[in-house]
């Protein structure tokens, strides 16, 4: 171990979503959409004793990726855990729209979405729940005239709830291993279920289940990236570049996938299971390795797929 | 009503529907423009990984066989899964995937419609029911995000003052009006007459291909800041 | 739920040319302050809304502390606020000056 | 004739009741029961060991279920009121006095129980006083501890959480006690003996491994800027100041942030080698990047820390270590090196005074005092010197008198207001109101003012032994309360009079800029950065993970 100390690189999970923006993006390049000064703040929250945030927890604009031109939408994950209300969610929707409807306009052909969120901000419940399916129709919308919309995840709120159901909507997905995906939060299952069922304060447990590195050897994220700021970019670049295309063919292939998955793990209580099934070198052991050694695991590879 | 009392009322010449496993159903329902693609996950069943994976291979089905026969999804579901198996295999992704595949029927002419007869809530409810063209239910539905108990708990406000304030807003509480006023839900049908008519009306509004439930919301005055601000963002975008 | 302003004098316009920042994240125990450039170069003002009620007395004290020693001429602070700490809220206020007077 | 024995007949009194329903030394778990009631009279003084980390848990629940029309009106002496069981020997009138000295959870049941007369309080204690009084007067007729590791003749390995168990075992082994331990496994033979068997009298085999509180883990990720500022104050404007090299860190926020300052902005002042080189310090898992970094040369603990065994024994040139190779731990011999060997005690507090007393009493609870107190006190006793508590003492003294002898340095951190924006400086301690309702004879104080050398708040360093009178003093820590009211009501003249004479330094004083209070400056950010400090060997508790 080197005695000198190495500055930390910026970290996504430590980076507020505009620091994200401004590293993930060609530098000076983004412009925001609705931006705080015109002050689009919830009006849902005041009758709930809590302030807002001039952006409403959801930042959106342009700017350009390795030279080409992008939208971006990124969730701040420490405000009411990044969930969607009426404005956010409406936000995002826009953006999306806007991606689609100038995609044959010579209009960005990629759209970056930052996901941080605990799902659906339940003071506004509806119209957040609403806000997600209007997302996902979007999404799918803005997908099927070729726009690639890309989802990365590494923020303390994770991807949960609704935010779970959008991640995968997306032409390709980007985690940490911090970043977690899930749809019933582990409090939820726990709450509805009990705590044998899923005991959420064993956080060890909740990454093994939710966590990236499950995600990834799974196939159920597409790229997986160490924690730097630098790291998400290059990934994002990489994969902009070749997307699925929305169709019949993919769907058929992704019916095939998931079902697989479910042949193989469908009795599975427990991560290190699926590891031992999938033939990886000490199953229990693959929260401990370092993102190098993660890396290099011949499985990872394999996972890859274009069945999304 | 119950599932078949809902069927006799839209299929008056007759339905066929296959109860399978995960209280997942499909069959054909006959009707004057033709026959309709039926599926839907029934009985309050808490959709899992394995009922998406096979509501999503029977929409996949209709795709396969070309022609643009509608599909009816009939839903009465708790909630999404709620246990560790189903997270572990992902789940996001099955619900995701019928979502998509509700999508693309749609974009390749199928007319898609939604019955709520029942119950939907949460991520269920997304997958399903809001991930048709158009959105119908019946008055003794009963969607929601979360129940106003566990919303008490999570936004720390008492229960009575909830109940008070979900007599002023639309915007956060459970049920079929507050749903309908914000746009999640096209048109709650009057039961006293046959569904069958009023679901021959929905097919015939010819589909826009575009979501515009934040209009309607917009219209309904129960969720004024959605379809504002999506526009407002779209000019900005488009003026760059 | 609280809101209040706190208006100051400056004889100085603030350096930069930048006209809108914002720092921090309206979080528990945490704000957001959001800088513009648009009043007359000798007025400041600094306008509060707060989740914790009752200590408007204290803010006065920390914003007033906090033009003596900043003298933000010209611009408009605007907080949405968690709960922060007095220091927090001073901290906050310091980087977003800083930020504003260092970029063109 | 005088009798002489009557203590060994007892003793031989209670081992043969208690023979009926053990093997040897051995007993089965499902006996232990039995056990206690065997070897337990009413009216014994009882030694349950537990303190701020280890928990004789197993031996806790059993004796809360002896019958107690067999066995009542316990005299507890005992570091630690912890966990409910413990609660529970009061509630169900097994026990009656207490005489302790730490409460975590069950600080608000207690004074609830002392309210309500369920527990006559006899001391609130700090650890080693405790302990004083095992071998005076509160001897222990019986003591019940717990230890990792027991071999069929009863030695016992007790491992990195030695802690407190050599010292109870001691008192009550040599003065006709009877010693049971539970331990996690019965094996062939002890990694190393810590205790020798001749001074256990009954091993239980308990159906889960004792109960270890990862107090001292605290997550960089929660760290403040307001933390790191004061961190960065307390390293240039005292650390560096008086050179301190030998010392002790209390468990808050505050010194976390300096602990993981060291490497990048101790660094950079070039304070390497020559400050914070000897610990008297609990294995703190946020002083592993200084550790990794060259910045320590060696740590006496009071006992282990969960997860931070194997990165222990690795780093055996740094930790006191057996044979066998795993840390031993020893609280009397920390606690009196902290008393003895250090320069400098400073550690966060929840209210301080005008005079400087600080207090963890809050409204309703009662926090015990640990061993902060010992840490936090100036040894009278002490002989040797040392450059920093030298220095300290000719401030103090103002460096005219030839006989002047050295100050400890004892130095609490404080942010000015704690949560729900509860200021931390006050007129009057809660601690008092907290005495009068419960009519103590004496007021719990953690440190009082006149030991009390620094105050450190976000608003800068009160130094009190530069100050000259009871004024001074009070205007001193006016001077740093901030925005209180006990901030707010200072004189601004003496304050600036203060500030001239380098008794108050702000930031701007020491050349700390407010904006270099950043994140950026933390070793580590995150329970995962640690571990990859410590090269995978520290392993986290699962609730404190994020992977």
């Amino acid at each position: 171990m080197s005695t000198v100390f190495q500055p930390h690189e910026a970290d996504w999970y430590e980076a507020t979503a505009r620091e994200r923006i401004t590293g993930l993006l060609d530098p000076g390049t983004f412009l925001e959409f609705v931006g705080p000064e015109q002050r689009a703040m919830s009006p849902h929250l005041e009758q709930f004793n809590l302030t807002g945030a001039f952006d409403d927890g959801l930042i959106v604009g342009g700017g350009r990726l390795n030279g080409d031109a992008v939208f971006i939408a990124a969730q701040e994950g420490r405000f009411l855990g990044g969930a969607f209300g009426e404005v956010h969610g409406a936000k995002l929707v826009g953006l999306l729209r806007a991606a689609r409807d100038g995609a044959d306009k010579g209009g960005p052909k990629c759209v970056l979405l930052l996901l941080d969120t605990g799902g659906v901000r339940l003071q506004e419940a509806n119209a957040g729940e609403l806000a997600i399916s209007e997302t996902i129709q979007a999404i799918l919308e803005a997908r099927l005239v070729g726009v690639s919309v890309i989802a990365l995840i590494g923020g303390r709120s994770g991807a949960f709830g609704g935010g779970g159901i959008i991640t995968a909507c997306c032409s390709r997905i980007v985690v940490s291993q911090h970043g977690r995906v899930s749809v019933s939060g582990p409090e939820v299952i726990e709450t509805n279920k009990g705590v044998e069922e899923f005991d959420s304060k064993d956080r060890a447990l909740v990454w093994r289940i939710t966590g990236g590195r499950t995600r990834a050897l799974t196939g159920a994220a597409d790229r997986y990236v160490k924690e730097r700021i630098e790291d998400f970019r290059a990934a994002a670049i990489a994969l902009a570049a070749r997307v699925p295309a929305f169709t019949i063919e993919t769907l058929a292939a992704e019916q095939h996938r998931l079902a697989q998955r479910v042949q193989q793990y469908g009795d599975c209580r427990d991560s290190p299971e699926m590891w031992r099934k999938a033939g990886l070198a000490e199953p229990e052991r693959i929260a401990e390795l370092s993102d190098d050694a993660f890396l290099a695991i011949p499985q990872l590879k394999d996972a890859h797929h274009d069945a999304r | 009503m119950t599932l078949d009392e809902v069927l006799a009322s839209l299929f008056p010449g007759g339905h066929t529907l296959e109860r399978g496993e995960f209280g997942i159903v499909h069959g054909v329902g006959g009707a004057e423009g033709g026959p309709i693609a039926l599926m839907g996950v029934v009985d309050r069943t808490p959709l899992s990984v394995d009922g998406a994976l096979r509501l999503a291979s029977h929409v996949l089905a209709v795709i396969d066989k070309g022609g643009n026969t509608p599909i009816l999804m009939l839903v009465d579901t708790a909630s999404q899964s709620m246990t560790r198996r189903d997270e572990l295999l992902g789940l996001n992704e099955y619900l995701a995937h019928l979502a998509k595949s509700l999508a693309l029927a749609a974009a390749l002419g199928h007319r898609t419609v939604g019955l709520v007869y029942g119950h939907a809530a949460a991520g269920a409810f997304i997958a399903t029911a809001m991930s048709m063209q158009v959105l119908a239910a019946l008055p003794g539905a009963e969607p929601s995000v979360m129940d106003l108990p566990s919303i008490s708990r999570v936004t720390k406000l008492p229960p009575e003052q909830l109940a008070k304030l979900a007599k002023s807003t639309p915007i956060f509480a459970p049920g079929l009006g507050p749903m309908f006023a914000v746009g999640a839900i096209a048109e709650i049908w009057n039961v006293e007459k046959p569904l069958s008519g009023q679901l021959a009306m929905l097919l015939q509004q010819s589909a826009t291909g575009r979501d515009r439930r934040d209009q309607v919301g917009l219209t309904r005055e129960g969720r004024l800041q959605a379809a504002r601000i999506s526009q407002r963002v779209i000019d900005e975008a488009t003026h760059v | 739920m609280e809101r209040f302003q706190v208006r100051g004098v400056s004889n100085r316009r603030a350096a930069g040319a930048c006209k809108l920042i914002i720092v921090g994240v309206n979080a528990s125990g945490n704000l957001e302050v959001m800088i513009e450039r648009v009043l007359p170069d000798n007025e400041c003002v600094v306008e509060v809304t707060t989740q914790v009620t009752g200590f408007r007395s204290v803010w006065q004290a920390v914003i007033e502390e906090f033009f003596e020693r900043s003298n933000p001429g010209g611009l408009r602070f605007s907080i949405n606020d968690g709960g922060a700490r007095p220091d927090t809220v001073t901290l906050r206020l310091m980087q977003g000056m800083q930020l504003i007077e260092a970029t063109s | 004739m005088a009798q002489w024995q009557r203590q060994r007949d007892q003793q031989q009194d209670r081992l043969n009741a208690a023979s009926r329903v053990a093997n040897g030394k051995l007993v089965a778990a499902d006996k232990t029961k039995a056990l206690l009631e065997a070897v337990l009279r009413p009216g014994d003084r009882v030694c349950l060991e537990g303190d701020n980390q280890k928990q004789a848990d197993f031996l806790a629940d059993t004796l809360a279920q002896v019958d107690s029309s067999k066995i009542h009106d316990l005299h507890m002496v005992q570091s630690g009121i912890v966990l409910q069981s413990h609660m529970d020997l009061f509630e169900r009138g097994i026990a009656r006095k207490l005489d302790f000295s730490y409460s975590g959870a069950q600080g608000a049941a207690l004074a609830r129980a002392f309210a309500t007369g369920k527990i006559e309080l006899g001391a609130i204690h700090t650890y080693i006083e405790l302990y004083a009084r095992y071998v005076m007067d509160l001897t222990p007729n019986v003591a019940l501890i717990a230890a990792m590791e027991s071999d069929r003749d009863g030695n016992l390995y007790t491992g990195p959480n030695t802690e407190e168990t050599p010292v109870i075992v001691e008192a009550t082994a040599f003065k006709s006690g009877i010693v049971v331990a539970q331990v996690n496994k019965i094996v062939d033979k002890v990694r190393r003996v810590d205790i020798p068997a001749d001074q256990v009298d009954f091993v239980v085999q308990a159906d889960r491994p004792f109960y270890v509180e990862p107090l001292f883990t605290r997550d960089p990720a929660n760290v403040t800027e307001g933390q790191i500022l004061m961190a960065m104050m307390a390293i240039k404007g005292i650390y560096a100041e008086y050179g301190v090299k030998r010392l002790n860190h209390g468990i808050g926020f505050p010194t976390a942030a300096i602990e993981l300052i060291l490497p990048t902005y101790g660094e950079k002042l070039g304070l390497k080698g020559k400050i914070a080189t000897h610990w008297a310090l609990n294995p703190h898992p946020t002083l592993i990047p200084a550790i990794e970094s060259g910045w320590v040369e060696q740590i006496h603990s009071f006992g282990s820390e969960v997860g931070m065994d194997q990165y222990m024994s690795a780093r055996s040139d740094i930790y006191f270590t057996g044979h066998d190779g795993t840390l031993r731990s020893n609280r009397l011999m920390c606690q009196t090196a902290g008393l003895y060997a250090c320069d400098m005690f400073i550690g966060s507090t929840l209210q301080i005074d005008l005079e400087g007393n600080s207090s963890t009493v809050t409204p309703g609870r009662i926090a015990g005092f640990g061993g902060a107190p010992n840490m936090g006190a100036d040894a009278h006793g002490r002989r040797h010197p040392t450059d920093a508590w030298l220095k300290a003492g000719r401030q103090a003294s103002d460096g005219t008198a030839a006989l002047t002898r050295g100050r400890k340095l004892v130095v609490q951190m404080l942010e000015t207001f704690g949560e729900k924006m509860l200021p931390h400086f006050v007129e009057e301690l809660d601690s008092l109101k907290l005495a009068k309702e419960l009519n103590l004879e004496l007021a719990p104080v953690m440190i009082y003012g006149d030991d009390i050398t620094h105050v450190v708040s976000e608003e800068g360093i009160a130094n009190l032994l530069l100050c000259r009178s009871a004024t001074e003093r009070e205007q001193a820590i006016r001077g740093v309360a901030g925005f209180t009211d006990v901030g707010r009501g200072r004189d601004r003249k003496t304050v600036q009079m203060l500030r001239q004479r380098g008794v108050i330094r702000r930031p701007e004083d020491l050349g700390i800029n407010l904006l270099d209070a950043s994140r950026q400056l933390l070793a580590a950010r995150s329970i995962k950065d640690l571990v990859t400090w410590s090269g995978g060997l520290y392993e986290p508790p699962s609730k404190f993970r994020n992977w």
